[in-house]
């Protein structure tokens, strides 16, 4: 089923867009899942998201750990930690 | 009252105190943060999370508005370019006493470091760079909890 | 930058703001008192002792600064009469980060309660009073020692 | 030796006056002794400064305890607690 994926600061930049849809396969379920999936999508994806330690996200723009669900998910996105305000 | 809003333009913190103000409180309480001058930053561009920032700025507001009894809060994220001396955040609180607004306030800028989808990247004279998140931030948002 | 004033006239935040916001500092914290407008107040006089007031507030700002290695502070109280909505105190501190702004701004306004010879008068539908001291004012100036 | 004694908030009306200059005898060493000595002077003085945990005081602009010393001071103020802010 297509999602909607987003990427913000420097996950954005090094994937080199910022959002994208994919359909990926049935048993990926969880974001951890999507993040190793999309990793062989191209190399660019590969750089971006080597590194979970430094990867948050969000499913519905909801913050989640990156082992929830993404089952019946419209939005994924994947971003560094926050450093606002 | 509670009042989010993400401008591209200057806050005017005159404006925003004025309309807090209004609400009849005995005791507000500001903060505001501000792009520093000493640190060689040339710029700041602030980016954000469209739809989940406001969703997140809004949740946190009515969680200190429960919470603290508030009369009303305010809470102002500039994104897009800033220069040094330009305003980047600017929270206010009001209630009938002082701690609860001074309470309420260090909340909401401790929380809004740690909850909200905001990422800084400042540039400087040799190129640019995404600031990391501090370990002082956690703890800060979490003595809250 | 220390900056103590008595002023008889309506406080200006917005050019207090701005003028504290010129020093620098990356985190600016404020606290306005305002005379509340649902107690049945109709004005409130606030006197004071020349020369000792002007003294103590200044020693207060002193040390705020000294402990929290403040980059400015300000404290303006409003002496004289006035009515509901009126700002009786503001006080402002900058900071290189929001924990010494915030906590010092804290530290100023709790302690000008109990430190400063400052008495409120309040005018009522049925006559005028002077106000007690509470007790929540003296823990709370306690809590910096 | 002449002492400027000031009053402020209930206690400068209730003694009907805001400031005064006194010249109380060389035993009044004290802030305490000099309020029992001023509760002698006057009806309005017994009023105002009866009740002496009800006061607090100043001597030379400095907040001092009631047994606090007077002895070379230029001026003391006599007053109610506090309520600023």
């Amino acid at each position: 089923m297509a999602l909607d994926i987003l990427y913000f600061a420097w996950v954005r930049e090094a994937v080199g867009r910022g959002a994208e849809t994919r359909d990926p396969p049935a048993d990926v379920t969880t974001v951890a899942a999507l993040i190793d999936w999309l990793r062989r999508q191209s190399a660019a994806h590969e750089a971006a998201l080597a590194d979970v330690t430094r990867l948050r996200a969000a499913v519905d723009q909801q913050f989640v750990p990156l082992d929830a669900s993404i089952i019946g998910a419209r939005e994924v996105a994947l971003f560094p930690p926050v450093t606002g305000g | 009252m509670i009042r989010v809003i993400l401008p591209t333009a200057p806050i005017d913190v005159a404006a925003e105190l004025a309309h807090i103000e209004g609400a009849g409180a005995g005791a507000v309480a500001s903060f505001t943060g501000l792009v520093r001058a000493d640190d060689g930053v040339l710029a700041l561009e602030l980016e954000h999370y469209p739809g989940a920032t406001d969703a997140a700025l809004l949740r946190l507001a009515q969680t200190a508005a429960e919470r603290w009894q508030l009369i009303a809060a305010t809470i102002i994220h500039r994104v897009g370019r800033m220069v040094p001396g330009d305003r980047i955040v600017f929270v206010a609180t009001a209630a009938r006493h002082r701690a609860a607004a001074l309470d309420a306030c260090a909340f909401l800028i401790d929380r809004l470091k740690t909850d909200a989808p905001f990422w800084k990247r400042e540039e400087l004279a040799d190129g640019a760079r995404w600031v990391a998140p501090r370990a002082a931030d956690d703890d800060a948002a979490r003595r809250w909890e």
